[in-house]
């Protein structure tokens, strides 16, 4: 049978890749938002939220993903949360996770900002608000578009963790293939490769990205 | 925590309200349940829960699970019934409840073609995979104490170990292994079952009385009809190795 | 009228304390030259007025208004503008933007009175055709002047300027302190922080010298940088203008 | 009430066990990694293109697709070519391989971060090629990936629940495997994280004190003092403060 | 005795010619102070001299070994010391570990040996008692006399001061130009490019400037300062010191 078998396979595969996107473009949309508030909240250094932001910080940076994803989908089965489904749970633990990443990426480009921009905001009588909307937020973009980009890379491959949850992503299907024609070797570097190609081309946008931010 | 889901409610009323009926099956342990080459699930249990969808009247929705699942999902009220080789036993049914069986099947070992091992006593020393969540890694301690047990997620994962190497030998259901044996000739099941014959069910939450008695009509129905024996025979090429009962 | 007065004020950072009891008024159109050593407090003293910093002790008026007090420090932004010496333009945004920025967002002035009343700024400043270029295309004169704009578009009735020339190259100066002298000459109230002595003499209506965070001198120019009374005076200017 | 923490304490030889598994794994795999790292970065800057060649597939390769891909390919798939590791083996050799990519671009950019202003400075008072690298350009560099690799260190740790997915019985696989017994879902899971949440702790605190103490001058500009809590001190560091 | 001569440099980045054909000798114990405005290539030529950068044409000779040869340009460093305007000291070594460092490894001078020279040399610009000390904990002026005894140390018959007090706040600019007084007096052959007219004036023997990659003009600081002969450089002349 040999690589017939995996050509065989193709629809199987694309349904594992369309799978994949779909919880990483999810996972990027809310993981962005959550961790742009929780970095302008961080950098604005409200000290009620100081202790709280900081706990959840450190809870989702300092364990593995693996273990919160099995932790938020078993657990939440357990609390009587109902329809928390594979791919809720799984976009929900990955959404705090990155989440939390991302937050230090907002808030390192935050502080990246001079402090003379915002005693000038200050001085023309601008509002807390608007001196976050109009003065720094865009004058961060540049800043964190790199890391972020490269966040995104690592984003997409901890996707790959919702196998163990039972989502059907690429290296779930993968396996279900082996499953039916064995040649492991061969159907990984298939995977492999399909993550490759989301991947390598951020890789290189993020590069150009930090070259430009260098020479600017 | 217990049940706050269904009791109280007539699940069945409300399945065929809902028009749809939610089936969790495990699609990573063919033939039972898998995905075929255009990622559609498929399998015996897919089959059986396809007819069942056709005697309610309703629209089947497949919910994939795993074996460490099965509980939690009907538990929270994720899928109205379980269908996925569920071997019936006491413990299990303090928190959910058991249809009749639908399906007998032994414990066996799936080996290596080459492999000296032909019985739970050849085990000593050797490792053995297992799935997390099923009752394979207590079978296995109690049989032989000087085996080492590997806890995989999924039936794919502890297959592909025997395979390559990675694993002695497995304990699964002998449907299964049979079935895993047949499509790979590297591959062959021991003969003797490790334990008394196990009985699978179907299974749903607990306190409904009503769902739990039309599951029962339809395994009923599936046996003396000789729905499940055809079934049976085309994802395992031969009759049930053991009788379920009003056949 | 007294535009601005400091009673006693106190400033500390941490256990360092950099004001010890600061008293100033300032008139109407007085342009007033602060001079000093390096971390004598000169920069605290106009960021206090500012509302940059929060002061542990002493009152500070600004025009009647009690900018010591939490609640109505904020208003202080209304009367006074402040130009500094890293210049501080948003980088993202063109000149005129940057000058109309706080008159649509803080005035709520309209885009189009507030683009006329920028560009007004910008000529003020000799910048007018310098509207669309972003502060990286100017040059560090430019855009000083731009940032004197920003502040000159809101009207303020007293500027503040900390060393507003000091991060320039030696040929760019007399852009910045030509306007300077144009705005005094208009009768603009003044604070200005300044090295440059040959302007703080021409321009200045009152030179006042601190030490150690405390004013150690005052008075006119012609009388202070001939003849300071203080030791400390004649040392600090001493240097400054033999070397 | 008390009745689900006494089970899941009862479980505690387990969980001391896998978290014995959980940290042998993680050191060795780093130590491998670290290896790997600066052979990568030597290979990415030498001379012969084909060495060049080699350390940037073998980054790319690693840097653009999972972990737990790789972890299968080694634990699953070698097999097939008759190369055969367990799973304590594989899980060691994945995380090595993979952390080794990304220690091999901290350990580049360290080398790369030395000003130019050094290495001219160096030459001026005629110092060989060899020790410019050995007395100036290498003991900067280390200061500088101080930092990111123990970072990565931690990282290490992180991913060693991913050889769960192998059945090795490390901290992760046991928690699954008590779970699916006790159902103790909320119990035995808060164990586990407070476990990593300990190690990774740990490592940071540890390799701050080491930081402080191995480097002269040190590490840390002795500012006014702050009091970061561990793993933020590390950002802090990766950062490059 | 002529202890660096170039003739006829030309020295290019890529497209951009930087130096045009520069010829120059120093005489031993000469003090040639070299101006001129910003990017006119006085780096670059103190650079080539040094072997930092290679050449496009033309010869280097320092105390007679030719310089632009590949094969014997390294040797320049036994004889050419470099002060460079950013210090560039190690700061991972104390004081006197950037000083001994070339001494034992190039030299191959023994650590005790080593120590004591190192001593000596920072005695000479006054700082024996930091040779302890880690750059980061030094003084700008302070960390700049390290850079000095460090090229010092190496006993080099000629010294480059390439903007050496630039990076320096103007308080302690003069510590380090009293180091290089100190040494111009005892007869070391330097080149210095310098923005210290003062400086100039007074240890210049002879001043060149440069002008677009090309000397445009030299001779004594009190001719060159008073009356100069080329039109560019009394401009840049009154640029420089009338601001
Ligand atoms: N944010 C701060 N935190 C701690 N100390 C500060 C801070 N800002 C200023 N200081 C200290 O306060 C003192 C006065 O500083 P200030 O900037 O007012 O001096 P200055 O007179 O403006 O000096 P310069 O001429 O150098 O600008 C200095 O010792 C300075 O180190
Ligand atoms: N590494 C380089 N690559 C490309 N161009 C360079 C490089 N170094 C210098 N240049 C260019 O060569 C010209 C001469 O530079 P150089 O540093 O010698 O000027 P300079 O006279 O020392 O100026 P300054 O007074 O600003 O130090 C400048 O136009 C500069 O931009
Ligand atoms: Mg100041
Ligand atoms: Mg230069």
């Amino acid at each position: 049978m040999g690589w017939q078998g995996i050509i065989d396979s193709s629809g199987i595969l694309f349904t594992g890749f369309v799978n994949t996107l779909t919880l990483s473009i999810a996972t990027i949309i809310l993981g962005t938002a959550l961790g742009l508030v929780v970095g302008v909240l961080r950098a604005a250094r409200i000290p009620a939220l100081r202790a709280p932001l900081r706990i959840y910080l450190e809870v989702f940076r300092g364990s593995p993903l693996l273990v919160q994803m099995l932790f938020i989908y078993f657990g939440a089965a357990y609390l009587g949360l109902r329809g928390v489904e594979t791919f809720i749970a799984a976009l929900v633990a990955l959404t705090l996770y990155e989440g939390a990443l991302i937050s230090e990426i907002f808030r390192a480009g935050i502080e990246a900002v001079p402090r003379g921009q915002r005693e000038a905001a200050r001085s023309i009588g601008l509002s807390r608000f608007q001196i976050e909307r109009y003065v720094i937020l865009p004058q961060t973009f540049t800043i964190v578009l790199p890391p972020l980009v490269g966040q995104y890379i690592g984003l997409v491959k901890d996707t790959a963790l919702a196998t163990a949850i039972g989502y059907f992503e690429l290296v779930r299907e993968g396996q279900a293939i082996i499953d039916r024609i064995g040649m492991p070797i061969e159907v990984f570097v298939v995977i492999a490769a399909i993550y490759f190609v989301i991947c390598y081309p951020m890789s290189l946008v993020a590069r150009r990205l930090e070259k430009r931010a260098l020479h600017a | 925590g217990t049940s706050n889901s269904g009791a109280g409610t007539d699940k069945l009323k409300e399945v065929i309200e809902r028009g749809t009926v939610k089936v969790g099956d495990c699609l990573s342990f063919a033939p039972f349940g898998f995905m075929d080459e255009s990622g559609k699930p498929a399998g015996y249990d897919v089959d059986i829960a396809t007819e069942m969808a056709a005697q309610l009247g309703v629209k089947l929705e497949m919910v994939d699970t795993t074996a460490d699942n099965r509980i939690p999902n009907l538990q929270t009220d994720k899928v109205d019934v379980v269908i996925c080789n569920f071997t019936e036993n006491p413990t299990r049914a303090k928190q959910i409840n058991f249809t009749l069986p639908y399906v007998i099947a032994g414990e066996v070992l799936l080996v290596r073609t080459d492999s000296d091992i032909n019985g739970i006593s050849d085990l000593d020393g050797k490792t053995v995979a297992v799935v997390t969540g099923s009752t394979n890694a207590d079978i296995l301690k109690a049989a032989n104490p000087n085996a080492t047990a590997q806890s995989y997620p999924t039936s794919a994962a502890a297959v592909l170990a025997v395979k390559s190497g990675q694993a002695d030998a497995m304990i699964e259901d002998s449907n299964f292994q049979t079935y895993q044996a047949k499509l790979d000739p590297e591959l062959r099941v021991t003969n003797d079952s490790l334990i008394p014959l196990e009985h699978n069910g179907f299974g749903v939450a607990q306190g409904q009385l009503n769902w739990l008695e039309w599951q029962n009509q339809f395994i009923f129905w599936l046996n003396h009809t000789g729905k499940n024996r055809e079934l049976y025979n085309k994802w395992f090429g031969m009759d049930p190795l053991w009788p379920v009962a009003y056949e | 009228m007294t535009m601005i007065e400091l009673k006693n004020v106190h400033k500390s950072f941490d256990d360092l304390e950099v004001l010890k009891g600061v008293d100033l008024a300032v008139e109407k159109g007085e342009v007033v030259i602060i001079i000093g050593a390096s971390g004598s407090g000169k920069s605290t003293m106009l960021r206090v007025i500012n509302n940059l910093e929060p002061i542990q002790g002493g009152e500070v008026w600004v025009k009647g208004i009690p900018i010591h007090d939490p609640k109505r420090a904020d208003e202080v932004h209304q009367y006074v503008g402040m130009v500094f010496q890293q210049f501080n333009l948003f980088p993202h945004l063109t000149a005129l933007a940057n000058v109309t920025l706080a008159l649509q967002k803080v005035k709520k002035i309209d885009a189009g009175e507030a683009r006329r009343m920028g560009v007004a700024a910008l000529k003020r400043v000799g910048l007018e055709d310098k509207a669309g270029a972003y502060p990286a295309e100017l040059s560090g004169g430019q855009q000083q002047r731009v940032a004197i704009a920003r502040a000159l578009a809101l009207e303020p009735d007293v500027m503040l300027f900390d060393e507003a020339t000091s991060a320039l190259d030696p040929e760019l100066v007399g852009e910045v302190t030509g306007v300077m002298r144009q705005l005094a000459e208009e009768g603009m109230t003044m604070l200005v922080v300044t090295h440059e002595m040959g302007f703080a003499r021409d321009v200045g209506d009152r030179v006042v010298f601190i030490d150690e965070g405390q004013i150690a001198e005052e008075g006119p120019p012609a009388i202070l940088f001939t003849s300071p009374s203080n030791p400390r005076t004649k040392q600090f200017l001493y240097r400054v203008l033999h070397r | 009430m008390l009745a689900p923490w006494a089970t899941t304490f009862s479980y505690a030889p387990a969980f001391l066990n896998a978290l014995w598994l959980t940290t042998a794994m993680s050191v060795l795999a780093f130590l491998f990694a670290f290896i790997l790292g600066v052979l990568g970065a030597l290979a990415r800057r030498s001379h012969f293109r084909l060495l060049r060649f080699i350390g940037a597939v073998y980054v790319e390769g690693i840097r653009n697709t999972p972990v737990l891909l790789q972890l299968f390919m080694i634990y699953f798939a070698l097999p097939q070519a008759g190369i055969r590791f367990d799973a304590f083996q594989a899980g060691v050799a994945a995380l090595a391989v993979n952390a080794g990519a990304y220690l091999t671009e901290i350990i580049r950019a360290g080398l790369q971060s030395v000003p130019r202003g050094q290495l001219e400075a160096a030459r001026s008072i005629g110092l060989a090629p060899r020790d410019v690298f050995r007395s100036v350009v290498f003991p900067q560099a280390l200061r500088s990936v101080y930092p990111p690799v123990i970072n990565q260190f931690i990282q290490v740790i992180l991913g060693s629940s991913l050889v769960s997915q192998i059945a090795l019985p490390e901290l992760t696989n046991t928690a699954q495997t008590i779970n699916s017994q006790t159902l103790l879902t909320m119990h035995i899971f808060t164990v586990v994280l407070v476990l990593y949440l300990f190690l990774s702790n740990v490592t940071a605190l540890v390799a701050d004190l080491v930081g402080r103490r191995a480097f002269k001058p040190p590490l840390y500009p002795s500012g006014p003092r702050r009091r970061p809590g561990l793993l933020s001190r590390v950002g802090h560091m990766v950062r490059g403060s």
